[in-house]
């Protein structure tokens, strides 16, 4: 087991219900889509929120990554939908 | 030393002119200022007011990225990006690009880039919030942000 | 009704933030709007001043047909665009071409279009006076001008 | 002979050595083209003037025109080196 912390935006944290939280995973959450993976066991609200994965944007200690990305050593792991900013 | 970048998220309204004097002043080499605000529009008075929301700190830092790479890429002498937050009503200013360069043609894509990238890769999102009470719903990301910043690819 | 377009000569400088204020305020259907801004540039020191010659009457009707030529091709909501004359020193404004419109690419490319057709059909001429105390001579007109507007042929 | 108001501009005013005149031309000067030959004959100032004679622009009526522009009619004829404004 590892632990992560957790932000999400928009509709991805509405749809989970809170903007932050802190997880322990298991050890064969590898990259950003193994942990998408996981959360979708969690409960039916991370099961909505994450339903269309690969429109979900990730980001490592603020930077964007794909969701091959391994987590290993991540600070804060942000999930969010595509930005509509500017 | 790089050319000078200024990056602010912030709730408050901004002012153009200020911001493009803090930008050219005392800059005699400075030949083309180019200037980009984008306005929340009412969507024919379907709309009454946006929320935004944004990733503090990554907001900034992925805005700044985005000048810095305009900065090299047009040999830009100044570049300035402000991004607002939180209720944002028809007509209000949204965001400012302002850029700079000795001649006109790299100011403009130098502001038009950064636009680009901003749309696309600044962590913001708008909620819309409609004239008929309801909370409506997050805008849609649109293809033809990625098409507009795909062509920058090279 | 077309499309609001402000075109002025002036010897006096004008205010930017006024000018979009004018241009957008009331308006909440822009979404975009694009100002450039043509300054003087010292040219590393040696320029004292410029000395704008314009052809009266001309100047101003040859600016706001390409300012209606832009509102139509790129379907602007508005445009300025406002020349100054006479002695300018560097640092000092020489010209503005605000835009608006819906969406920003629009805006971009009708303040780009406007510029470049500006520089190579707006009768204005310049004449540098150096830092050296001599008249200099008449700036000449440049191939990369002509380039620029050429792009916009279809 | 017809009556012709003619502007310069720049460095065409500055070698003519005025800004503006009304002169009288022969009937055989139709175009701009033919305007610009006949000026040269009216002295060394006006050779020098329009020595270069492809880089002169013309507008008549303040409205740009080619060289092979007619001139009949015209109120205002301007003659001027290409534009550097903006």
């Amino acid at each position: 087991m590892s632990t992560v912390n957790l932000v999400y935006f928009s509709w991805v944290r509405e749809r989970i219900g809170k903007g932050e939280e802190t997880l322990e995973v298991p050890a064969a959450v590898v990259t950003i889509a193994d942990l998408l993976a996981h959360l979708k066991t969690l409960g039916e609200e991370y099961e909505t929120a994450l339903e269309h994965q690969n429109v979900i944007r990730a980001a490592i200690n603020q930077e964007h990554v794909e969701h091959g990305e391994p987590i290993a050593g991540a600070r804060e792991i942000a999930l969010f939908p595509p930005m509509t900013g500017g | 030393m790089g050319a000078p970048v200024t990056v602010r998220v912030q709730r408050e309204d901004f002012d153009l002119s200020a911001e493009v004097s803090k930008l050219s002043s005392d800059r005699p080499d400075i030949g083309a200022v180019v200037t980009f605000s984008g306005l929340c529009r009412d969507e024919a008075g379907m709309l009454a007011a946006l929320e935004l929301e944004h990733y503090p700190g990554m907001a900034e830092a992925e805005i700044e990225r985005i000048c810095n790479l305009a900065v090299e890429r047009f040999g830009l002498q100044a570049a300035t990006a402000i991004h607002r937050y939180g209720r944002i009503i028809p007509g209000e200013n949204i965001v400012l690009v302002v850029t700079a360069s000795p001649h006109r043609q790299a100011a403009f894509d130098g502001a038009s880039f950064i636009m680009d990238f901003l749309k696309t890769s600044a962590p913001f999102w708008k909620k819309e919030h409609l004239t008929d009470g309801t909370a409506g719903s997050w805008v849609s990301a649109k293809d033809a942000d990625d098409t507009a910043r795909d062509r920058w690819k090279r």
